[in-house]
C-alpha cells in the first residue's frame, strides 16, 4: 500500500542532482517476462541510442540493472524501476541515477563508483558493499552487512542514508565514506558487531549505541555540531527524495545522534613481528 | 648559536686553525686572515639565520637546526653549490663539503677551548661582559684603555 | 629488548680491495654499511643485513661477500636453527611472523621428478628453427561443438564464440599489485607483457589511470575481496577480469598492505586515503556460496558487456577440484590455480609454509576432474606457483594446464634475490618498495628488457622441447600425459599426477 | 649506461663524486671544467638519483652511442679575475638565494669574499690601531 502511494507521488526529474535531463521524455520498458540479460541488453541499446530517461515497469528480480551502462564516453541515464529490483542492482555503477519504486534485494550498489540510487522501500543484505563514490538513499530498512568495506579517497566520498534500521555487521571493515542510519521507526539499534575491523569513515546512528554492539576497533561518541550539520544536509536530501515520509526534518533531528569512528587508521599495525 | 670574536684580542696565532684541523681529520673550517700588519681575524661559519648554503643545497645535507646550520655528511654529494652560495666564503668542498659543525658531540667548540688569547666565545654576553669589566678596570686605573 | 637471534648473514669485506667509495653504504637501505670517517673505512652491521646481495653486485671493487652466518646452536634434529630463531623472534615481539616470497620448505618439487619424452626413429622430431611451431594459446571458454556453414568457398563459423584471451606464448605475469611492488616494477611488467604478446595481471591494487590507455590491451585486472581501485573503466580497459578468491602463498587469509606502503600514488590508484592500512578481508563478503560467486561472475560479465573472459583464481587446497568444478559451473571462463610455492609480498610464515598443496598435483587433479565431468572445454586452466624454468612450464601444460602465471620468476628477472623481506618495504632492488629513492633504482626500460628476454628465451626452449617430442603445436601437448614419466615417486603420487613411472 | 641532458647539467660534479666505479671522469683546467661519462655497464644509478638537476637518466647500454661529455667554461671573479666556477652553477645559486638578499657577491670568488669579510670585520680595529700608531 505504501509503495502505491509512493508511486503516485513521483515527479519526473525531482532529483536535485544529476538532473540535467529533467523533463526529457522517458522511454518505457515492460520488464514482465524479460530475462536479466535481455533487460540489460535493452537498457544498453537505449543508452547508446542517446536515451536520457528510462522507465522500467514490472521489474521482478532482474539482476544487475545499471551494471552494463558504462561507456568510455560516459553517457548518462536516469532509470526508474517499478517493482522489485534483483540482486546487485547498480553494481559497478558509474554515474547513472537509479530510482526503485519498490524494494531492492541483496547487493545494491556493489562496488559502485559514482551516481545515485534511491530505493523507495527496503534494501537487502550487503547494501553498498565496497562502494567508493555516489549516494544511496533507502527509504526503509536494510539487511545484514550494509556498508561493508565502504571506502573513500581524495575528492570522492560515498554516502549511504538508510531511513529504517540496519541489521548486524553494519560497516564491517569500513575504510571510508559516510553512513547515516535514521532508524525512523524508532526500533533503536538492536544490531551487533557494528564496525568490526573498521579503519576509516564514519557511521551516524540516530538514537544511541551500546559498547557491546560495536567492534573493538570502534569508538562511540555523541555527534557534535559539525556532525549534525552534515547529518542535517543528508536528512533534507533524504526527505526530498521521499516526500511520502511522514516525519519532518525537525522531528528527525530532534533526537540525539551518535557517531561511530575507528580508533585507528591502522587497526592491525602491531600484529606482526618483523 | 654562533661564534663571537673579540678582534682586539686576536693575536693571529692560528691556534684555532690547527685545533679545528686536528678535530676534523685534517680539513679545518677556520681560516685566520691578516689585514695589513695590524689586525687578524679568524673567519668562521656564521650559522646565518637565513642560510644561503642551506637554500642552495639540493640534497638536504645542509639544513637549519634551531639556531645552527647543521650538516649531514651522509647526504652530501660534494656538488659545491654551498661553497658558491656562502657570502663569506667559509664553506669548502672537495669531494664533500667542509663546514663548521660547532664540534658536534663536544661540550664546546675546540677553537673556543683552544684560543690562548680568549678571543673566541659562543656567548655574546661573555664577550661584552668582559669588555665592560675591562673598561671598568681601565677607568679605575684612571687611564686610557 | 636485546635480540637473542643470530645475525642471518655474515658480511666479509676485503680491506685490501675496498676503495672506501661508500657505494655499499648508499646501496643498502637497511643501513647495514656505514662509513667510519676517523678510520677512513667502512664497517658493517651483520644484524641489519637481509642478504639481498645488492652491495655485493654493485661493489666496484668486488670487495664484499655476504654469506649465511656460520654460527650455530647445538645441533638438534627437532629444534632446527630456523625453529629456534622463529621462536625467539616471537618471544621478543609477540607478533605473527611475517615473511615474503614463496615457501622455501623442502616439499617435494615434482617438476624435478618428471621427465619429458622425445621422438626417436618412428616419429620424427621437428626442428623449430626451420618449421613453424605454434605456441599461441587461447584462454577462455570453448564451445561444445562448432557449427560451420559452407557456401561455395566461403566458410563461416556459425556457433557464437565466447570471448577468449590470445597469448603468443603460454606464460603470463602473475598478479602483483601496485602497492605491493613499486610503480617501476609494475610498469616494467606491463611493458614487457605488451612487448611479448602476453598479459600482466594488475593484482588487486588497481591500474594507475595514466597506464590504462597504453597498457590496458595487455592487462588482466583483478577484483579481490578488498575491491581496491575498481571502477567501470578499470574493468573495461582490460582484456580479462580475474576474481581473486585465494592465493597460493596464503590460502584462506586476506591481504594487508601496511599503511607505510600506501603512498599518495598508491592511495590514488587503490582509491583509499593515504597512509591507511589497505585491508583485503579473507573472504569476499558478497560470496558465501557458489551461487554468490556466480552472481559476481555475472555482474562482472555485465559490467564488461560480455566482452571479456572472467577468471577465478583460487589457491590449491585439499579437495579443491570439486570446488573448481563448481566455479566452472558458476560461469568462470578461466580458472587460475595457485599452488603451495606461490609467492607473496607478505604472509604469515605459518600459513605460507603449511597450507596448500603443490601446484603439480593440483594441475593434474583439476584437469582430470573437469574432464571427467565433461566441462573441461568450459574453462581454461592457468597454473601458478613456483615455475622456475621453461621445462616446468611445458610439464605443467602436459599435465593439463593451458598456460602458466609466473611471479617470482619475473621478479628474479628484474633483480629480486628472494631475500624474503618484501614486507619491510625497503627492497634494495627497487621492486617491493614505495620509497621513491629505492624504486627509482629499477629502470623500466632495462627491467622490461630483462623480462622480455626471459619470455623469449623460455618460449624458444619450449619450442625446442616440443619439437623434440615431435609436436608442432602446444595445443597438442595439453593434458598429454603420455609425454611424461615420473622418477623417484611413490605410486600414489604417480596416480595423482596421472603419469607412468619412467621405463614403463 | 647514462644519458645526459646537456641543457640541464650544471657541471657540479655530484655524479662524479658519488660514482662507486669511478666511471665519471672530470678534468679541470684554469679555463674550463670537463666531465665525461664512460660507457658504464653498471645499473646502480647513484649518479641519477643524486643529480641536483635530474639531468641524468639510466638507459640500456648501447655500444654505438658516443660517450656523453660536457664542458663548461669557468666564470671569472669580478674582483681578482680568477676563474672559479661554471656559470650555470652560479646562476642556480643565485636563483636559490632568498629574494630579500643581495646576490651580486655570487660573482666574486670565495677567496675574495673571505678577504672582503676580513676587511669589513676588522675595519674598526685597524683604523683604531692606525690612529694610535700615528
Amino acid at each position: 500500500m505504501m509503495t502505491k502511494a509512493a508511486v503516485s507521488k513521483v515527479r519526473p526529474g525531482s532529483a536535485p542532482k544529476a538532473g540535467s535531463s529533467a523533463g526529457a521524455v522517458a522511454v518505457s520498458i515492460d520488464a514482465s517476462g524479460l530475462e536479466t540479460r535481455e533487460l540489460n541488453d535493452r537498457l544498453r541499446e537505449l543508452l547508446l541510442s542517446g536515451a536520457k530517461r528510462v522507465e522500467i515497469s514490472h521489474v521482478c528480480g532482474q539482476r544487475y540493472i545499471g551494471t552494463r551502462l558504462y561507456t568510455p564516453e560516459r553517457h548518462l541515464m536516469e532509470i526508474d524501476i517499478r517493482g522489485t529490483a534483483g540482486n546487485d542492482l547498480a553494481a559497478f555503477l558509474s554515474g547513472h541515477k537509479i530510482t526503485v519504486e519498490g524494494n531492492a534485494q541483496d547487493g545494491v550498489g556493489n562496488t559502485m563508483d559514482s551516481g545515485e540510487v534511491v530505493v523507495r522501500g527496503r534494501a537487502g543484505d550487503v547494501l553498498g558493499f565496497s562502494m567508493r563514490g555516489g549516494e544511496i538513499y533507502v527509504r526503509d530498512g536494510c539487511g545484514y552487512r550494509a556498508a561493508l568495506h565502504m571506502k573513500d579517497c581524495e575528492g570522492k566520498r560515498p554516502v549511504l542514508v538508510v531511513g529504517g534500521g540496519a541489521q548486524d555487521f553494519l560497516g564491517e571493515y569500513m575504510a571510508g565514506g559516510v553512513v547515516i542510519i535514521l532508524d525512523r521507526d524508532g526500533e533503536s539499534h538492536e544490531s551487533s558487531f557494528m564496525g568490526t575491523g573498521m579503519h576509516g569513515g564514519v557511521i551516524y546512528l540516530r538514537g544511541t549505541a551500546r559498547v557491546d554492539q560495536v567492534g573493538a576497533q570502534v569508538e562511540i561518541s555523541p555527534a557534535d555540531e559539525a556532525d549534525r550539520e552534515l547529518i542535517e544536509e543528508y536528512v533534507s536530501r533524504y526527505l526530498d527524495r521521499f516526500p511520502e515520509v511522514d516525519m519532518t526534518k525537525d522531528e528527525i533531528m530532534a533526537s540525539p545522534f551518535v557517531r561511530l569512528t575507528p580508533r585507528s587508521k591502522r587497526p592491525y599495525s602491531g600484529l606482526y613481528a618483523y | 648559536m654562533a661564534f663571537y670574536v673579540d678582534i682586539t684580542r686576536c693575536i693571529g696565532c692560528r691556534s684555532c686553525e690547527v685545533a679545528c684541523e686536528r678535530v676534523h681529520g685534517g680539513r679545518g673550517h677556520v681560516q685566520v686572515h691578516f689585514v695589513e700588519d695590524s689586525a687578524s681575524v679568524p673567519l668562521f661559519c656564521h650559522h646565518c639565520e637565513e642560510a644561503s648554503c642551506a637554500a642552495a643545497c639540493f640534497s638536504g645535507a645542509l639544513f637549519k637546526e634551531d639556531t645552527r646550520t647543521a650538516f649531514d655528511v651522509e647526504k652530501c654529494t660534494g656538488c659545491g653549490l654551498c661553497s658558491l652560495a656562502c657570502p663569506f666564503g667559509v664553506v669548502w668542498t672537495d669531494k664533500i663539503a667542509h663546514k663548521c659543525d660547532l664540534c658536534d658531540g663536544r661540550p664546546e667548540p675546540t677553537c673556543v677551548a683552544t684560543c690562548p688569547a680568549d678571543a673566541l666565545s659562543t656567548d655574546l654576553d661573555h664577550l661584552s661582559r668582559r669588555a665592560r669589566s675591562r673598561g671598568a678596570r681601565a677607568a679605575a686605573q684612571g687611564g686610557r684603555r | 629488548m636485546r635480540s637473542f637471534v643470530f645475525p642471518e648473514f655474515e658480511i666479509i669485506r676485503d680491506e685490501e680491495r675496498c676503495g672506501s667509495c661508500r657505494g655499499c653504504e648508499r646501496q643498502c637501505a637497511l643501513g647495514t654499511h656505514a662509513y667510519d670517517p676517523v678510520a677512513d673505512r667502512l664497517v658493517s652491521d651483520d644484524r641489519k643485513c637481509a642478504g639481498c646481495q645488492r652491495c655485493v653486485i654493485f661493489c666496484p671493487q668486488k670487495a664484499i661477500v655476504v654469506r649465511p652466518s656460520p654460527s650455530f646452536y647445538r645441533p638438534n634434529a627437532s629444534w632446527s636453527r630456523e625453529k629456534i630463531e622463529d621462536l625467539k623472534r616471537q618471544a621478543e615481539t609477540g607478533g605473527v611472523l611475517l615473511t615474503g616470497c614463496g615457501s622455501d620448505k623442502p616439499f617435494r618439487i615434482y617438476w624435478d621428478h618428471i621427465l619429458l619424452n622425445a621422438s626417436q626413429v618412428t616419429n620424427p622430431s621437428i626442428d623449430p628453427l626451420r618449421e613453424p611451431m605454434e605456441l599461441r594459446t587461447f584462454l577462455g571458454r570453448k564451445p561444445e561443438m562448432l557449427e560451420i556453414s559452407r557456401e561455395g568457398k566461403e566458410v563461416e563459423i556459425k556457433t557464437e564464440l565466447y570471448p577468449n584471451l590470445t597469448v603468443e606464448t603460454p606464460i603470463l605475469f602473475s598478479a602483483m599489485s601496485f602497492g605491493a611492488i613499486s610503480y617501476n616494477a609494475f610498469k616494467s611488467l606491463a611493458t614487457a607483457a605488451c612487448r611479448s604478446g602476453t598479459y600482466f595481471n594488475t593484482g588487486e591494487g588497481g591500474l594507475p589511470r595514466e597506464m590504462r590507455g597504453e597498457f590496458g590491451r595487455c592487462a588482466i585486472v583483478q577484483v579481490a575481496s578488498g575491491r581496491f581501485g575498481i571502477d567501470a573503466e578499470y574493468l573495461n580497459v582490460a582484456q580479462a577480469v580475474e576474481i581473486k578468491v585465494g592465493q597460493g602463498a596464503k590460502p584462506g587469509i586476506g591481504g594487508h598492505l601496511p599503511g607505510e606502503k600506501v603512498s599518495a600514488a598508491v592511495a590514488e590508484t587503490r582509491m583509499i586515503p593515504q597512509g591507511t592500512d589497505a585491508i583485503s578481508p579473507a573472504p569476499h563478503h558478497d560470496i558465501y556460496s557458489i551461487e554468490d560467486l556466480s552472481t559476481l561472475i555475472t555482474a562482472l560479465k555485465e559490467a564488461t558487456n560480455y566482452e571479456k573472459p572472467i577468471s577465478v583464481k583460487i589457491a590449491a587446497v585439499h579437495n579443491f577440484a570439486a570446488i573448481a568444478s563448481g566455479i566452472v559451473r558458476a560461469g568462470a571462463d578461466i580458472i587460475a590455480i595457485d599452488g603451495l610455492r606461490g609467492g607473496t609480498g607478505a604472509a604469515p610464515k605459518a600459513i605460507r609454509d603449511n597450507v596448500g598443496i603443490p601446484t603439480e598435483l593440483a594441475i593434474s587433479s583439476l584437469d582430470r576432474r573437469l574432464r571427467e565431468e565433461g566441462i573441461r572445454n568450459r574453462s581454461s586452466i592457468i597454473a601458478a606457483g613456483g615455475f622456475r624454468s621453461s621445462s616446468d612450464v611445458i610439464k605443467a601444460i602436459a599435465l593439463g594446464a593451458d598456460a602458466v602465471y609466473i611471479g617470482s620468476a619475473a621478479l628474479i628477472a628484474m633483480g629480486c634475490t628472494l631475500c624474503q623481506k618484501c614486507y619491510t618495504g625497503n627492497c634494495n632492488w627497487g621492486i617491493c618498495t614505495q620509497n621513491p629513492r629505492l624504486s627509482g633504482r629499477l629502470n623500466v626500460e632495462i627491467a622490461s628488457q630483462r623480462l622480455s628476454n626471459l619470455i623469449s628465451a623460455w618460449s624458444h626452449e619450449i619450442r625446442e622441447m616440443l619439437g623434440g617430442m615431435g609436436i608442432n603445436a602446444l595445443e597438442s601437448l595439453r593434458g598429454n600425459r603420455d609425454h611424461l614419466r615420473g622418477v623417484g615417486l611413490y605410486e600414489w603420487e604417480l596416480d595423482v599426477l596421472g603419469i607412468k613411472g619412467a621405463g614403463e | 649506461m647514462i644519458r645526459v641532458d646537456p641543457r640541464l647539467c650544471i657541471g657540479c660534479l655530484s655524479c662524479s663524486n658519488v660514482c662507486p666505479s669511478q666511471n665519471i671522469l672530470r678534468t679541470e683546467t684554469a679555463e674550463e671544467r670537463r666531465i665525461r661519462w664512460k660507457r658504464c655497464r653498471e645499473e646502480c644509478d647513484l649518479c641519477v638519483e643524486l643529480c641536483p638537476t635530474e639531468a641524468l637518466t639510466l638507459v640500456p647500454i648501447d655500444e654505438s652511442a658516443p660517450e656523453p661529455e660536457v664542458s663548461f667554461p669557468l666564470a671569472g671573479c669580478r674582483i681578482c679575475g680568477r676563474r672559479y666556477a661554471p656559470e650555470p652553477m652560479l646562476r642556480r645559486v643565485e636563483a636559490a638565494l632568498p629574494k630579500s638578499q643581495t646576490s651580486e657577491w655570487v660573482w666574486d670568488c670565495p677567496a675574495c669574499r673571505r678577504r672582503a669579510e676580513a676587511e669589513r670585520t676588522t675595519a674598526e680595529t685597524v683604523a683604531a690601531r692606525r690612529r694610535r700608531r700615528v
